[in-house]
């Protein structure tokens, strides 16, 4: 199939979830006749019908706290949340009763929910719009947290977050949506990658470049320049944020004795964190530099006059790569 | 002319009841209630045996059992007026305190015990007795029964979902997202509020300065006062307010009027905040006294009938009791038990590292 | 008997109206206003400034100079009316599209572009003003209202405090929390709501099944629906829910109906959803031609003015559009500006870090 | 003065705080008549009057909510969350409003706001009552966040956050209310150590232990223990989370060269992730071992009758030490 945004990726694997099990159901705000506001329902009401497709009151917890019930009575539901900033709201529903039901009740209670979220700056917008929350997230046990990069992976994580019995929180890299790729959308689920395996996305023998989401292509983007240098980058899309795939991880930083994370969120505690320590502790005697981290600065998200030198770009990436090169 | 306030009927103390204090019975046309002596027998006996188990679960706790016990003193008829207006399709989403609601729904008692002693989060199968595990967090469960009933909706099903939560959770933002969602979609859910007039130490005047069955109108459906130590009036009241949620009319707000009479928890201490003779006035109006006076006056029970409710209650309370000391000890592994459905590889290895770690622990016999 | 549903108020749908859409003058006794031709030239003259204000920041986010911008078009009457209706130490809360009201409280237009720039997140000092900063989270800044007005309660202060929100933020938790809590403490607040009928491409009915003027009633306070097209009637209905708080009774909801006749932001296509049809019927209902219309028919404004005002117009777009273009960037470094009053080594190692990098960078001239 | 408990400590330091600032608010569920489920506000109520010891409706968004308007109109609101699990509710006026307001108001806006939260298990309770989610908090910029350990610090420091004009979150060690130790009430404030230095509470030359909260007694008691056994731990009790003592914290494991971290919360993405990452890399050379991490497993928190074992102890914390030393 010829290039494929990732927007209408998402879109296409929801049609096909919304196809194979007549309990899934999508709910949201302005999913319905507006199709989202990035389009990524864009038609799916109307040929699935109002029951399927839902547009909801103006309220997030409301959404989640319903898609809840909703899932105990059966069905499958699959929340939109607008932006990342606008999650909040729903966060008790999602950390103290999503996370938590199947635990609660011994595996008794199913919560094949998933949450989509589209995540990340760089595109402009005016605050609460450029969030990278994920964080706030993988820390939750009861969850699982992935995040996708591609059109090709937007295409079938979706319908693998759909088709999990566990909770999803599916960060979509908004900045991205408009990427295209080329993908066999025939291709069987069954054959896909499992949905928590890492990719190496590039290989490379001088230093493990750990990233997901929208940074994927910045650290693609990088890799390339390195490689002009002579350095080669082995770019890892982590993918699968709870749980996090380590042996793919370790084994690249094993080869490579060097490791750096990307990410947009804060640094501070964020995803990178547990992917520094965790990688210290496992490759302890193969690292040749301690892992830096590369990420958004310890402030909020700035105005976005200010967000491409909030954002890890190409240079910051490489500089990172430099500075652990030089150990 | 625009609409205005409707304060005049928030000074309205009324509320529907079918049977005094004294147990006189008392008839309302919007909520009529044809009942045999047995059927009231049968309440009687539900009241006094899920009192006489809420009792021996507090002394439970007292005597170190159980962690914490949240006791249902004084809402028994609420519960079990309400408890058995259901049909047994419908749907039930518990505080923490339906212990009479579960009775109805056929859990053993001593399985309520579990959570409380710690051994697990809620030992029955909420799709098995149609009764979700309790919810701690505060009106929570309100937008999960909306969310279910709009599940029933799209099923076709003939059943509706009732909720419970208390005067304090009227306050959470959740409960009252459940009610827009709620009159939205149409959905049949009744939200039962008991109101026992404390959410622990703050009375229910904090939370609404009109009483809180007005909240509904708010909203767009209806809500209506029961005389919530009134099993009668409970009963009649929730059934048709099912009965409204079954037949596509949408949800409906009951707010039983009751009164918490023992403390918040076991952990609380009422003393502190509110006067004994508050306590002295609620006890004239006890919910199981009134349907006593009612069988003995008019003849349809006599002290046999209570002799042998009153032996069972103790039979109940032996039972529970020696299930509760009897209670299995959950295994420390347990701890790894099901987070996921689908499995986390990060929990299996922590769960191997567990078994390691206590094995090596218990060669060492500890330091 | 029991109190029952509000419905028959429900499907009113009345409202205050001082001017109807023809320019013709209505009296309300409720809601009396003394208004002299100046006062009502004066309310044209803003009207008409606020909406060729917006145009140009329409334009100027066509033009690429504004990253979006969310038009205040058809709601010009509810701003000003209910704006022009603020005594100087009363507070507003605005939601992100109260462009007339920040006009109200003397902020010049072209500060309001720069969160819309992306230069800042407002550029005004919303304590000089006494207008706080736009709020883009949906209905949170209903309980900073809240709060602050249960200050403004123990300072003993004689001010109020309006809050703007939508039909959509009408179904958010906070929203619901705000009039419990402004309930609960009798605070001095008017909870403002403009009904554009629109929540992006959700239609009010989704939010609500009967007017949302009512939700107030459920929670004990009155609720009112005001022509939101109807400048003098937004203005005198403002007026009266103020002096209702600054007298100590407590909260009072407006809503405003009117319609938004633009799109939700610049970023919308409202043609996914609406009709066209439904905004010529607004278009019928304009809050300025009927102001218009009235000064005309009654005398007491003639083509001069109408030419000075639009004259008027022109030169405010011309400065805004210049204050716009010569607006100074942000310089990065900017980015560690404030975030702690009190200041974070974290921050300012980082600051340190991004100067030297960026230094570094300069030098070396980037890769 | 004599031996007081941390509950009591707290009570004294907010008294203080009432006194010293007429503007000073305590707000939140039960704090008035009842003092509070754990008597933290016990007394405040009688002696400062309804207007400033509120009880409010039960609603935490709404207390959050309020008291950032309080905030705006010149109050300091004290806001006590009743128990960990139930702060979620409060996260979006939390994480959206109350962390950023001062930086989108460019410091125009201050936000001398206290909530405070009594965190951690080990009290035998039900559900939601035993949570450590003070990482869900420090990795969000605009927010400070600290916990104290014992009950001196408890005095002063619930003082110190008070008169911050920064948002601090405050965590409170539940499960140590009731322990007591000695401190000079009278001591000035402005004596005493800053809100956000952490503190060497144990010196030792062989390993460093990262800790806060409850922990510290625990890591306190294990270094006990090493060191009849010949180990010297360092314990060093971090006390603020958001922001971190980085000097303190490094110097110590420069000097040890070991270290493990320590706390309830679940060790994924935990506090101790960040201190792991950020101790590697600033003290690379000097690590005999990777940084171990003991800290709550990858599930929700457990039913009380398992919490002992998912719960650090002594042993645990000794395994780890035995561990870092075996490199
Ligand atoms: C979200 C949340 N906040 C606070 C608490 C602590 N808490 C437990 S019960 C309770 C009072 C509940 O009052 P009400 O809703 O009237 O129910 P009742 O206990 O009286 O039956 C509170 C504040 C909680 N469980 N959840
Ligand atoms: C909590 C939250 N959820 C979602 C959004 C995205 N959003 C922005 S405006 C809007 C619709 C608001 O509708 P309404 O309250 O009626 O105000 P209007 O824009 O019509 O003035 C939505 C959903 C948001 N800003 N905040
Ligand atoms: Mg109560
Ligand atoms: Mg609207």
């Amino acid at each position: 199939m010829a290039g494929v945004a990732i927007a209408r990726a998402l879109n296409m694997g929801l049609r096909k979830a919304l196809e194979a099990d007549s309990k899934v159901i999508i709910m949201g705000e302005d999913v319905g006749k507006l199709g989202g506001v990035f389009r990524v329902t864009d038609g799916l009401q109307k040929d699935f019908g109002e029951d399927r497709v839902m547009d909801t009151p103006l309220a997030e917890s409301g959404i989640i706290g319903t898609a809840i019930g909703l899932a105990m009575r059966g069905y499958r539901p699959v929340c939109e949340i607008q932006f990342d900033g606008f999650v909040f709201p729903a966060y008790d529903q999602i950390v103290n009763q999503l996370a938590k039901l199947h635990y609660r009740s011994q595996g008794l209670v199913k919560m094949p929910v998933v949450v989509r979220i589209p995540f990340g700056g760089g595109i402009g917008a005016v605050e609460h719009h450029s969030e990278s929350p994920e964080a706030l997230f993988a820390h939750v046990a009861g969850l699982k947290v992935v995040a996708c990069s591609n059109a090709a992976d937007a295409y079938t994580m979706v319908q693998q977050a759909v088709a999990s019995d566990d909770p999803v929180v599916f960060f979509e890299p908004k900045r991205r949506y408009w990427e295209r790729a080329e993908f066999d959308a025939n291709a069987p689920l069954a054959d896909a990658v499992p949905l928590h395996a890492a990719r190496v996305v590039r290989p490379g023998r001088d230093i493990t470049v750990l990233t997901y989401g929208p940074m994927v292509k910045t650290a693609l983007d990088a890799a390339k320049v390195a490689a002009e240098e002579g350095h080669e980058l082995e770019v890892v899309d982590v993918r699968s944020l709870t749980p996090i795939d380590w042996d793919t991880i370790c084994d690249s930083v094993r080869r490579t004795g060097r490791c750096v994370t990307v990410h947009e969120a804060q640094v501070f505690l964020g995803v990178g964190a547990e992917l520094a320590a965790r990688v210290t502790e496992r490759c302890f005697y193969s690292l040749e530099a301690p892992v830096l981290r590369v990420g958004g600065y310890a402030t909020p998200y700035p105005p976005s006059r200010m967000e491409e030198h909030f954002l890890p770009d190409l240079d910051r990436v490489l500089e990172a790569v430099d500075r652990s090169l030089a150990y | 002319m625009v609409a205005v306030s409707s304060m005049d009927v928030a000074t309205s103390s009324e509320f529907v009841q079918l049977l005094t204090p004294e147990g006189q019975r008392l008839e309302n046309p919007e909520y009529p209630l044809e009942i045999t002596p047995e059927e009231v027998r049968a309440l009687y006996r539900d009241l006094a045996l899920v009192r006489r188990f809420d009792v021996e679960a507090t002394a439970l706790q007292r005597q170190g059992e159980l962690g914490i016990w949240a006791q249902l003193l004084g809402q028994e008829a609420a519960q079990i007026g309400s408890g058995r207006a259901l049909a047994p399709g419908d749907m039930v989403f518990p505080t923490y305190r339906e212990h009479g609601v579960a009775w109805c729904r056929g859990i053993p008692p001593e399985k309520l015990l579990e959570l409380f002693r710690g051994v697990n989060f809620g030992g029955w199968d909420p799709g098995r007795h149609n009764f979700s595990l309790y919810t701690i967090v505060i009106g929570a469960q309100t937008l999960h029964a909306t969310g279910y009933a709009m599940g029933m909706q799209r099923d076709g099903a003939e059943d509706a979902v009732i909720v419970y939560f208390g005067d304090g959770a009227s306050s959470e933002g959740d409960v009252n997202e459940a009610f827009i969602f709620a009159a939205s979609y149409n959905a049949p859910v009744v939200f039962f509020l008991q109101n026992n007039q404390w959410a622990i130490s703050v009375p229910e005047e904090r939370q609404s300065r009109i009483p809180l069955f007005q909240r509904a109108h708010g909203f767009g459906f209806p809500g209506v006062r029961v005389d919530g130590n009134d099993v009668l009036a409970c009963l009649a009241v929730t059934r048709k307010a099912l009965q409204h949620a079954r037949e596509g009319q949408g949800p409906f707000l009951i707010e039983a009027f009751t009164y918490r009479m023992g403390a918040h928890t076991t952990s609380d201490d009422p003393t502190r905040y509110r006067l004994a003779s508050e306590l002295e006035t609620w006890k004239l109006r006890d919910p199981i006294e009134r349907v006593k006076a009612y069988l003995s006056r008019g003849g349809f029970a006599d002290s046999s009938f209570f002799d042998s409710v009153e032996s069972e209650g103790d039979e109940l309370a032996a039972r529970v009791r020696a299930a509760c000391l009897s209670m299995p000890e959950p295994k420390p592994i347990d701890i790894f038990d099901q987070p996921y459905a689908g499995g986390s590889p990060l929990v299996d290895e922590e769960r191997a590292t567990f078994e390691h770690y206590q094995a090596g622990f218990a060669e060492e016999g500890g330091r």
